[in-house]
């Protein structure tokens, strides 16, 4: 199949949704000509025009609740936000407004957005462009949060969060942006809500999220050296959360790991865990739980101590070992 | 013909007659509420908008049918002008289920999508950009409508009445902005929380028109809102229109209202912008004195009818608890 | 011991510390003669005028970023926030500058604020005033929170807070503002980062915040009755977080119920789950841990659907009787 | 006594040759990194502001040394006027231990809290409201000192300019807001991005002056910040200053610089302040054209000094990671 980069995919998803739906428009600051912050929208300004590629003041306020208004009104924005750290900017459109009006109005309306936008570390941009808050939004009754780790799901799940008829917050990843992977040309949908298997194994379960699934699967061929058989699980879509798959694979292996970008601290693990704690996968456990996450600084700007910041590959294979020989 | 009044085309007499009827219906429609809140019969909080009906009904009647507008926690004025019933609205309050939201929204939260309320709003400032949004839309859908979005002087310091209005004006959008400048937020009054004469004249900071209105003269304001909505209408952009109003009442539920004198209180009341209208449509002869007490009688008895739709309408059920969170 | 209301021990922790300390100041809306949204200042600006107890305009933004700003050049400001929902538009000078600042500046300069809030529901209030945002704090390094659940800590914990040379997150609520309880006279300190065993048992551990700590001492007393001897720990401040306390309380009862009033999913039960899952507790565990949290929805208006939507004292009966009986 | 030009009564010539100085210094500072970065031999990105030395220096001179800044993500110029060294500085984009964050912060969070640069922001307008609080400060404690505010056009599109002028307008602070205009935020012009003539106009909104200067004019900035600094001192209130300049470079590491033109471009940078300051002084008879050339060697040789500087600053050691969190 034809190769492509997880940019491309997005990109690809956007325009081929575009063509085919007048409603659906893209606004965000330097989206047009510049091609957005990491290039994800570039040349869509020329095929589609300033009208429907809106390049918008550095507002990300009024973004996102214009989106909100547009949204109710009729139209299917997506939001292209530069850096998911300024969600703090655009934090109460998007929770105390996209979130929650169709509740608030007893069902009436719908609020069927897209919210894109970049986050994580590694790219050397420090504390202010490089945090992963996915776990706020979870925590948001009223949103679908989800996050694609490779090119072929960025596509499928766009074009489901563009489908949906609720505000969807849709990470993507900075250092995912450049990876290849084998993409359909034709539009397809990955249904919101069902998690992936991404290397089956019997002797441990590894839960990862976006940079982590990678590493998470290296680990994997490392381990496969010794003879350790890891289950890599995506579960690509946070809100909803394909439970029953995580759960499944938890009875099967009896050993559980959680490992995201995103602060270790009140970060979307401790979710995954419960899950498993509360349910009939407990008795299966063969070990105690372990969470990999990213420490409790801020990230700082030096590379390494950057990198030392979030799980690697070697933490990975160290939690394995040490849940395996429990 | 009137007489002494100009007013848009396409308002007649018998428009300017339910006007009148429409601004009891909304004093009314509080002053029922008001009382409920203080025996403690309806729970939560509420904003009465008892004094502003003017800047509601006078700005809404400005606009057509297909026309839109967002509204704030003060809303209920907006709402009712804008074509609600206020057996809904009451039953809302009461938290029923034959409430606008079914019970789930309450005062504040109140929408009448059908007939372009795109809903009250909790957060100050909260509604300026969903205002800008559905503009967006009938630019790009070319609906023809025009929003009208209301907001107070307090709101008028917060980060998206900027945000928005600049994005608003940059995109030539048709929406028209409205500031109920009732003098104070909560306590906070527009003298000490702004250094501005005028809400209007933060206008300049978006290249858009400005325009300040006596918000007790329904005719003016109507007059004032409609240029500007046809004007956003034919593209030219939005406008920034300011109705000097006060509100009666306290700021919610409990307000010992200590940042401001009785006085001024007296000297406002003294300016009831709904007699004031009653007196020059008996100037204009369009009706009478008698004529008038009847429509405001009727007025009442709609309110109280109101009352009793709500206390006849069923709680919720528990299970509809989780149900409408998601499209 | 006399005995003053949860509001009046943070009105009086306030007023005690500002008359000795000419940095504390407090910045919030309606704090002057309205006393606040909840009364809460009431008699302050009378007692330390305007200069110290500073109404401002409706621009949490502004607000929160000024406090950042007077906080880093030498001042030690209290923000009031009048809802805690409204801490979305103040998100980005409390995530990316207050909590940062230290750090990103590679350890000069200090940011010792405290954001007092009101959160919860049960006044009626709906979906924009009633929620229970704190998990969102508890995953922001350079942040502390608390969240006291009676007027004794309350009073304590906040002296704590204004002694703190960071910021501090500060979650009242709303529903304990009315309830008494003894309060000594005298300025007071309570360690930031101890929890409390309010009640001692023996078979199940509730870990419960704010609100829920009440309504497990009522479960409790009920379960009582019935044989079953309940231990109710508070953890008082949820960063820094008293692990050992929980860790021991759980090893002694070997069964655990989390309960909060926000939402369960992503909220901080999963934290206090995971904790326990991946520490030497785990192994002492004889049956499933429980979450009791908020249910998927934004908080609504009518009162017997808001009540519906956070835990109840019967709904942790009922999971420790489940528990127990596991 | 200088001839043709009308200065603050504190800065004498020798500052007036300082300055010359410090432009350069920023000049190759900002050069210096740029080749850097294309090398790719620093990661992350930056913001240089080659172009607008002049409102950087200008501004800045104006000030007290007990005075504050607030600054940008394009904020060397803004820190290097302030009294940073640029060896800290070079080592701090190295990511060293030297470097004013030992290599926590990089660009665009260097801060010299001895010498009153409260920082550099990572987020557009996030500095503002920053700004505010530290006048508070000033004024609570009787400080005596002013905060020189500094942003772009994009930032002045935020909310939080809108609250935190409004903010400090109400509250008569000791804070002077000063946009550089260079036409652009990231790739959206102002005329596009906002309907005002200038960003100075905004400061209606808010009661406060508003003034606009020339950004490649050190002198009438140095003027123009003078004055409204030392009418803040005075306790009446702040000023917005609009500096109306250019960045010679790309917004930051990679741009295609496709939303302008080569032309204007080539137009701006005749303009040139720095040597249009350096013309002014050989005019004045402070400098020769010898003794101008020396002072921007010197310079050059102070940049060449802090790569040598930074490069043999070691790296923070993995354990610095988890310290200076929490104070
Ligand atoms: C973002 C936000 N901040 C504060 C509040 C609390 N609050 C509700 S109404 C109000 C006053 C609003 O003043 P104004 O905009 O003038 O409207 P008015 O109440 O006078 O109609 C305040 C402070 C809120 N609901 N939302
Ligand atoms: C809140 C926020 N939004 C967007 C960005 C991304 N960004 C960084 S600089 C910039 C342009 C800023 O323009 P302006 O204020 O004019 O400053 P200039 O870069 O021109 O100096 C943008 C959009 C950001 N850092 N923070
Ligand atoms: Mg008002
Ligand atoms: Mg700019």
């Amino acid at each position: 199949m034809r190769e492509i980069t997880y940019l491309e995919a997005i990109r690809e998803a956007m325009s081929q949704e575009m063509r085919q739906n007048e409603d659906i428009f893209i606004l965000g600051e330097d989206i047009g000509v510049y091609g957005g912050a990491f290039g994800v929208t570039r040349g869509m300004i020329e095929e589609f025009g300033p009208e429907r590629v809106r390049n918008t003041p550095i507002s990300e306020s009024a973004i996102a609740g214009a989106a909100v208004g547009a949204a109710l009104t009729g139209m299917r924005p997506i939001i292209e936000l530069q850096f998911s750290d300024f969600i703090t900017i655009a934090m109460d459109q998007i929770v105390n407004q996209a979130a929650k009006l169709r509740y608030m109005n007893g069902g009436k309306g719908k609020v069927p957005l897209v919210l894109r936008t970049p986050s994580g570390s590694g790219t050397g941009a420090a504390a202010q462009h490089s945090q992963s808050l996915e776990a706020w939004l979870v925590h948001i009754p009223g949103l679908r949060v989800i996050q694609p780790s490779n090119a072929y799901d960025a596509k499928g799940l766009l074009k489901a969060a563009m489908d949906d008829d609720n505000p969807v917050i849709f990470y993507e990843h900075k250092l995912l942006y450049k990876t290849k992977g084998d993409v359909p040309e034709e539009s397809y949908s990955i249904p919101i809500g069902k998690a992936d298997v991404k290397r089956k194994g019997k002797d441990v379960t590894i839960v990862a999220t976006a940079m982590m699934v990678h590493k998470a699967l290296e680990a994997a061929e490392e381990l496969a050296k010794e003879g350790i058989d890891v289950e890599v699980v995506d579960p690509r879509t946070l809100v909803p959360l394909d439970e029953e798959t995580i759960i499944q694979s938890v009875k099967k292996t009896g050993r559980l790991i959680v490992a995201h970008e995103a602060v270790k601290r009140g970060g979307f693990g401790g979710e995954i865990v419960s899950v498993i704690a509360e349910s009939e996968a407990f008795d299966y456990l063969d070990a105690p739980i372990k969470r990999l996450g990213g420490l409790p600084v801020p990230i700082p700007y030096n590379p390494h101590l950057e990198k030392a910041t979030v799980p690697q590959v070697a933490d990975i294979i160290e939690a394995v070992k040490e849940t395996v020989h429990f | 013909m009137l007489k002494t009044i100009k007013v848009p085309s396409h308002i007649t007499e018998e428009k300017l007659v339910s006007l009148y009827k429409e601004m009891w219906l909304i004093r009314y429609f509080d002053e029922k509420v008001d009382q409920f809140f203080a025996k403690g019969m309806i729970h939560g909080t509420t904003h009465l908008c008892v004094g502003q009906e003017p800047s509601a009904a006078g700005a809404i009647a400005a606009l057509k049918d297909i026309d839109k507008i967002t509204s704030t926690h003060r809303g209920h004025g907006h709402c009712i002008s804008k074509g609600a019933n206020v057996n809904g609205m009451m039953a809302e309050l009461f938290g029923r289920v034959d409430g606008y939201c079914k019970g789930k929204g309450g005062s504040i939260h109140i929408a009448d999508l059908e007939k372009g309320n795109l809903g009250a709003n909790g957060i100050v400032g909260g509604g300026i950009p969903i205002a800008v949004g559905a503009a967006l839309t009938s630019k790009m859908k070319k609906e023809g409508y025009v929003v009208l979005c209301f907001f107070g002087d307090g709101a008028s310091n917060e980060g998206s009445f900027h945000e928005s209005l600049n994005l608003a004006s940059i995109w030539d959008l048709p929406v028209v902005f409205i500031c109920e400048n009732n003098q104070y937020g909560m306590s906070g009054s527009v003298k000490e929380m702004t250094r501005v004469e005028n809400i209007a004249d933060r206008a300049v900071s978006y290249g858009m028109p400005g325009k300040v209105v006596d918000g007790l003269d329904a005719i003016e304001i109507m007059n004032t809102v409609y240029d500007a909505v046809e004007r956003a209408r034919q593209g030219h952009g939005p406008t920034l229109i300011e109705a000097k109003t006060y509100r009666w009442k306290g700021h919610s539920k409990s307000d010992a209202k200590k940042y401001r004198t009785r006085e001024e209180e007296e000297e406002w009341r003294k300016k009831d912008g709904i007699k004031r209208f009653r007196d020059l449509l008996i100037e204009e002869g369009i009706f009478t004195e008698e004529k008038a007490k009847q429509l405001q009688e009727e007025a009442k008895q709609e309110v109280e009818d109101a009352v009793k739709f709500a206390e006849n309408s069923p709680q919720p059920s528990i299970e509809s608890l989780l149900e409408d969170v998601y499209a």
